[in-house]
């Protein structure tokens, strides 16, 4: 192979505004990792991002084989970067399974680092493909980029004196990959290695191997004719400040640490592991040593019921999962919300029915949100845009719970649960102050009495004076005595009806973030197609069309001033993961004209198919 | 914080008599429910526990038993059917200063809440199980429960019942119990020891209260408390001392190697004496196959009574050690960087 | 007290279309015997009927309190009912609680037949009065017509020598009162001791004692100047043809049986115990003989579960329960609509949220069945409108069920469950015969391929050569092998949708049952309102106003013109006993001018409720 | 009737070989996970069962091992988490003729669907339980379940597992469970012989399998397997034999009273001699304690195995005896009139 250094040749170097990679692997091969330190490298870079790590189904499946496909996607630009990309720039993909799945998401003309070692005749076999099969070749043929490497080998090279075994150097070829990305996207070494130290130590021998792995491959792109171009992508105008980088899961794990150490009480988590909510459990059970208590339960009611048990005695319950577990805690809800206690639950859909899709996103749970309950139930839901708005959620439900004294169901779901995106996160002391509406004074104390906006005083168990009995029968209005007089259940439902309403109160109006107040089309969306939509918004924006944004992050009770925004266009689109649930709910209370757009795939909306459909309208109109 | 600074507001423990314990409801059970009596036993053990009113709490399911929390002057909730035991392992483990009590019956507590009482006797939080065994649902006026006898002619089981029941100490010694008593409505001086007892256990404590349900299946336990019969029927468990019955006092059970046997008094020796040990778990599980063993007399008493860690105690609920700035640590994470 | 014989005095003889009265007394008194009794009278007199018990909460209460009194409401007539009444001309009170607690409901100038003894002192206190109390003065005053009869004294005298105890033979007294019942509307007293025979035996003390006691009471009101006036009301009528009393829980049961049998499966029961819906387990335990399976699970989704288990195994499986129990069952209903297997889910609703007022009637368990499960999971939804109905959906939903080879939910109440009626039961040879899509040939079984209607073929184990597996992940289409492929899953939502929404084409369109087929208003029900409203319309024609009435029956789909139905009429009154859960489902679908009227008090609506809406309507427009 | 019209036309049982039961979908366990290896025990044992293919029925719930149905070219339902035993039941009862096996994980079974289980052991219908003791929850990558020691470090338990576990052949005793196996999947002869003893079982056959999972709780079971290691480590009960372990074959236990004894072989005489007798309860739950018992091996074959009548026998599922004049008495009812 001939050599060359760069200054022999001539490189293009090429200014690109937002770029979409993909690692993409066999599960072993450590995509994620490469994934991650290429997006806190391309962070200190200064551009904006946002990922998606692509997890296979639940079980591993044998190494080569589509099934076991792992993939780590991010964008990053100059500009602010809304969602992880419909399509891909490069794809890095370690054997033939990886392209084989992931082919149909590269752009036409993309890249194509193929590692060679991985298209082997075996790995061709595993990836299912024929005997007589060049799906290298077939790539070129179509107009792709191809970038044949050898990364095991640069891996071997580099590894070789180390006195490890040769499968053990050929794990390094992830690193090799990200050294030779860091060179297509200029991303300085020092950095990378810096971040390389954080993650694997300063010391050891895999922390030296590492940056050793990297330098290589970045030497690989530096001397081999591999490219004619070379790319430029230039900090993003990121409002100033420290950020980190957050996915969904974990932001709303935060959200609860932070609310409950504003609002002065204790945070219980009561959960049972289900994909995708998993995390949430698994990053509170680490903070015992600040106060958190995490229960992992014997099953999804015991979880409710436990974190009932704790709420009741004057923490913040909370409960986490996904719609499975979430259809099992529907009787215990109903106790919460007659019981009038404070109560987080948090769904992070998957794709349902039944056992679904557990490791694929979508929205289709609003209405077992809403509507999922035995009797007259009505509960507050709000649902979080992006990862980093989990955070400032999950907070809110809690306040909104709190203060309330009643439960709230906050809906995300498995795209933003694992999605990552920068944050400026807040300090604490900007935080507002969580205010529980506990009971005050002993005298005369009547668990059912309200204040102005329905809300009941608090009492629990310890304080002196106040004790009494209450439970999931019709409870008499002011006393909580067991009443079954038809006067006082109407008036009961009434209450528990208004109380969720008067939130209103206490929840911003909706607004506009994107065009103009009034006029034509309003894209409204909720949860998780945050990104998607403003992507859509954004380019329709470029090619001229007139259209306006809004994104409801309360979904009971709606805005103020839904209404009135609803009323300022002529059509309303509603983008949706599922079959049109909030576009139901909206037709029910509104006379708006609702256009549905529903996609129910297991797959967020690529930012495409929301522009083409705002396209339609716009023709249409 | 909040919680804590009402809760300080509250007085030294006091001395109560069982009339302090009465709250202003109406007590609702029929007419000669068995129930009355494990209330009134309740009240009596409450002021020896020591605790303030405000700090014990009695959770329930549903069923006629879980009505009983309201009927007690103490904080309170009757939930929903068969989660008690969880409910109420959230509370205790978040506040384990409370004093929890769970009053749960045959069909909440082993039908449908199997699952959690199982969990809990594994877990072992320090609460208090009061489980009203009047081997029929109540509530729902008459069906068949898993402790129902087989053959049993009921709303449910117009043939009979066909169902094995459950051995309520057998499953809890099962599931790793470490407190495991059995009481009877009609006995009031052993139904109040028993559940004094009880309280004072550090770690769940499961009694098992055998309660006539004179609407739906008056007199299943008859052959217990009938003057003439019971002596020959019940042996009362007592530690240290062997296991006598009998109108005469005149049977004992001994250990033939591992097996139980009836014999005559004075046939017991040194080799076969069974003295009572709630300490020993093979004991206590022998005592518990007594309840479906022909011919063997009922235990009544604590069968076994071992302590070990509670949950509570592992699980170490604390406040926010933490001030601001460690939580602000959190939030951070590991990786930040500047944007200028 | 001087006695006269009837010749001698003046006895007014009056005709009545329609008469409502109410036994009242505690829980031990035998109000439900005397009622039953009284109605089965009524039925061989030929009357229309139709019965309401009022049973006590849950518990037992104390002898002589308010919380222990039972009630049992028969309205009966000459001309059709349509439901018990919204207040009686008769209230027959043994003590003072029952009066207490049922004065609200006699009409002015009612008759009060009260049972001397139960108001003494001691029942006056117990009763909650206050010691210088005298309600039997207060409604003298009040203008109620007072009738004191010491009936435990007649009921003594007439058992005086049968050699058993005071407390025993003031027992009787019921049947006394009955006995006087039946003299004021001149019951054939032959008919009334053939059913007492039916009822106690033709052997035996009480088999002739309680004749001796029904007699006395006849000649009490024959001797005595009680009244002033005798009743008459003439048959009704009715259809000519065998008929029975049936409530509707027995009628769910037998349609359930008749459906199994005429399907050719068997019929199992997975259920467990819950009021208002444990009725329908205790009826159908009785006929294993016959063939019927019922099993009391463990709890509500081990009784699902095992429904599903029969249904696999190639049965009729069914569910029953009610609110809290339903909301258990959501993950499993999941389950059954992922499988795409036949079941019959019943809910017979009570008074919600959570434990809420489980003896109470509710219709507020609508949104838990048309929308309570996690991902898109469309289910069928039927709703009978009567007791005799019961029996019809039962069927229905089994038919739809077996030949769509999909979940459907049935939702009765407990207003309808425990309310009777005279039914013209049909015989089994007049009922159609259910076809289940079993599988038929083995060659290339393929599990999910559909026919024209979308249904799959049902295989099930012991067919030979068609073992299959399936589960709750997503299923590829027509092999049922899981499937993560993103169009597959939309494919799937889709058939599974379609599915349930071309039931259209196999269910009747909504009939105008009273009324003109346009006009200004359509009184539109659903579910066991149907009685009041029928009442209510039948009133209103009566007064001369025009107003149209249909019952929607399928909930889910709706019947194929329910549109063209709402867009001929100006207005749509949509009475229900929740918040407006069909008005809400209604307002999204169509664009019509709904009218809600709602009432959440755990009763039945009375007539005149929806009545008085009516007018308001009628005079507003 | 239309099924059973299906189903006569169906052949005679077969002579099958395991590969007649390998079903046409990719295996999709992690490499080197046990579950591999019940697999292949199963499909051995199901040509000796003398069943026809379509009337085998494996019911699953949700875990890793609960995809097994999909691995078996007989019918099977992957249903949903915990409640394989529910929908067993149904199917048993009322379709007795078919081979009805249950495959769960240690999540699956003892946490979500621990109620079902004992409901199950109580009521005893004849199906085969194989319960895949990973002692973690694999499907979901990682958690503890209620099975692993006490202090497992794992990402629900960052400080180590606090929760006591369930030692599964003392609680399905405890319940009472009429046969009650343990086996390891590394063991591939005992593990094929105790299935085979189990799907011979008539009623509840609980089997619970030791089996490693490599990727979230790698080496749980080493001690049991380890060449050096497992001799001193474990117990293989046989019918009639002592219970003899150690490398050299050298210990044995005894009982001493009702003690279990851990004595050299040459202490071993007449008075305290334990011949494994799986018809013994009390002995079977002292093998169950020997789980969590500091010092004693870990005994590994059938714990107790005594038949009682099946759930499915006394349930009496018959088809329609009766024909549509008898269905049309019970729709009339007791009481009917006539209007003309
Ligand atoms: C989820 C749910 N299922 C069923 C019921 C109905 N129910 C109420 S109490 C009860 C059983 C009562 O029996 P038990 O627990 O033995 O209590 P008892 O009344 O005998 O004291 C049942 C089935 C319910 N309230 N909630
Ligand atoms: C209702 C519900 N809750 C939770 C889950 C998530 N979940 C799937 S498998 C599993 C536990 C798996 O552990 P185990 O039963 O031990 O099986 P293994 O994977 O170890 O074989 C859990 C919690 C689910 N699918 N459904
Ligand atoms: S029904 Fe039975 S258990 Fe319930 S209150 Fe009455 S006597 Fe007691
Ligand atoms: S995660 Fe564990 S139990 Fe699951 S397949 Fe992999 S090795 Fe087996
Ligand atoms: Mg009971
Ligand atoms: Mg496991």
């Amino acid at each position: 192979m001939q050599r060359k250094t760069t200054d022999e040749m001539t490189l293009k170097e090429k200014e690109l505004s937002s770029v979409v990679i993909k690692f993409v692997g066999d599960s072993g091969d450590g995509m994620q990792v490469s994934g991650n330190l290429f997006t806190s490298t391309s962070a200190l870079a200064g551009n904006d991002i946002a990922t998606f790590p692509d997890f296979p189904a639940e079980i591993r499946a044998p190494i080569g084989t589509v099934a076991g496909v792992s993939g780590f996607q991010i964008r990053f630009g100059s500009e602010e970067i809304y969602s992880p990309g419909d399509s891909c720039d490069v794809l890095i993909a370690m054997n033939a399974a990886a392209l084989k799945s992931n082919l149909d998401t590269l752009k036409t003309n993309g890249i194509i680092i193929a590692n060679t070692l991985g298209f082997d005749s075996k790995n061709l076999r595993l990836a299912g493909y024929s005997s007589d099969a060049d799906p290298l070749g077939e790539v070129q043929a179509k107009g792709y980029k191809l970038v044949n490497v050898d990364l095991s080998k640069v891996a071997k090279e580099t590894l070789a004196d180390k006195g490890i075994s040769t499968k053990e150097m050929e794990r390094g070829k992830n690193m090799v990959a990200l050294g030779l990305v860091c060179w297509m996207y200029q991303r300085p070494l020092d950095k990378v290695f810096a971040l390389t130290e954080m993650r694997f130590g300063k010391k050891g021998d895999w922390a030296e191997w590492n940056k050793a792995l990297i330098q290589a491959g970045w030497n690989f792109g530096e001397t081999l004719e591999l490219f004619n171009e070379r790319y430029v992508v230039k900090p993003a105008p990121l409002q100033s400040g420290t950020y980190r980088g957050i996915a969904g899961n974990e932001a709303l794990a935060l959200g609860l640490i932070a609310a409950g150490h504003k609002s002065g009480l204790k945070l219980f988590l009561g959960a049972y592991p289900i994909t995708p909510a998993s995390d949430v459990l698994h990053e509170l059970a680490k903070y015992k040593k600040l106060g958190v208590d995490s229960f992992m339960a014997e099953d999804e009611i015991a979880a409710i019921c436990a974190a009932i048990g704790a709420s009741y005695g004057g923490n913040l319950g909370v409960t986490v999962s996904s719609g499975p577990g979430i259809a099992l805690k529907t009787e215990a809800m109903g106790l919460a919300i007659s019981l009038e206690i404070p109560l987080v639950i948090c769904n992070v859909q998957r794709g349902g029915p039944s056992t679904g899709l557990p490791t694929k996103t979508e929205q289709a749970d609003l209405f077992q949100a809403m509507f999922g309950r035995n009797g007259e139930a009505p509960m507050i839901v709000i649902a979080p845009g992006s990862p980093r708005e989990c955070f400032e959620m999950a907070f809110e439900a809690a306040k909104l719970s709190l203060e309330h004294v009643t439960p709230v169901m906050l809906l995300s779901d498995g795209y933003i649960a694992n999605g990552a995106e920068p944050w400026k996160f807040p300090r604490m002391e900007e935080l507002p102050k969580i205010n529980p509406n506990l009971a005050k004074s002993v005298s005369g104390y009547k668990p059912y009495e309200r204040d102005e906006n329905f809300v009941r005083q608090w009492a629990v168990p310890g304080m002196s004076g106040m004790q009494h009995r209450i439970g999931g029968l019709e409870k008499e209005n002011i006393t909580g005595n067991v009443s079954y007089d038809p006067d006082n259940h109407q008036l009961m439902v009434d209450l528990r009806r208004k109380k969720v309403e008067k939130i209103v109160d206490f929840i911003p109006e909706l607004k506009i973030v994107n065009g103009d107040e009034k006029g034509k089309l309003l894209v409204l969306g909720w949860g998780s197609t945050l990104g998607a939509i403003t992507t859509a918004i954004t380019d329709a924006h470029k090619a001229g069309i007139q259209v306006s944004q809004a994104h409801l992050r309360y979904l009971n009770p709606f805005p103020r001033n839904l209404e009135m925004v609803l009323n300022s266009f002529e059509n309303i689109l509603v983008p949706e993961l599922n079959s049109g649930q909030l576009a139901f709910i909206l037709k029910s209370n509104f006379n708006a004209n609702i256009i549905q757009l529903n996609k129910v795939k297991g797959k967020p909306f690529l930012a495409r198919e929301i522009l083409e459909k705002i396209t339609e309208i716009n023709h249409g109109s | 914080m909040e919680v804590d600074s009402v809760l300080t507001q509250t007085t030294q423990p006091k001395v109560y008599t069982s009339k302090d314990f009465e709250s202003d409801q109406d007590v609702r059970w029929c007419p000669g429910c068995g129930d009355y009596a494990v209330l009134n036993a309740v009240k009596k053990v409450l002021p020896q526990t020591g605790k303030r009113k405000e700090d014990i709490v009695f959770i329930s399911g549903i069923g006629c038993s879980s009505r009983f929390p309201y009927y007690v002057d103490t904080y309170g909730m009757h939930s929903i059917h068969g989660r008690a035991f969880a409910i109420a392992t959230g509370l205790k483990i978040t506040r384990p200063e409370l004093d929890v009590w769970i009053i749960t019956g045959d069909g909440d507590s082993m039908s449908i809440g199997g699952n959690h009482l199982i969990h809990l006797c594994r877990r072992n939080p320090n609460v208090n199980v009061l489980l009203f065994n009047n081997e029929i649902y109540g509530l729902t006026k008459g069906q068949h429960s898993p402790t129902s006898e087989k053959g049993l002619l009921t709303k449910s089981s117009p043939l009979g019942v066909i169902d094995n029941p459950f051995n309520p100490p057998a499953l809890t010694l099962g599931a790793g119990a470490s407190f495991v008593a059995r009481t009877i409505d009609r006995f009031s001086a052993h139904l109040h020891d028993t559940i004094l007892e009880a309280s004072k256990f550090n770690g769940t404590s499961f009694v098992e209260i055998y309660q006539n349900c004179n609407i739906f299946n008056d007199g299943v336990f008859e052959s217990f408390t009938d003057k003439e019969a019971k002596d020959d029927n019940i042996i009362i468990l007592e530690q240290g001392k062997q296991l006598i019955f009998g109108k005469e006092k005149d049977k004992a059970i001994v250990l033939k190697g591992h097996s139980p046997e009836i014999v005559s008094l004075s046939e017991v020796n040194e080799t076969n004496e069974w003295l009572h040990d709630p300490q020993d778990f093979v004991k206590a599980t022998l005592l518990a196959q007594f309840t479906y063993m022909q011919g063997f007399p009922r235990p009544f008493g604590v069968f076994y009574s071992k302590q070990r860690p509670t949950y509570d105690e592992l699980f170490e609920s604390k406040g926010w050690d933490a001030d601001e700035s460690e939580i602000d640590k959190v939030i951070a994470g590991k990786f930040t960087w500047k944007v200028d």
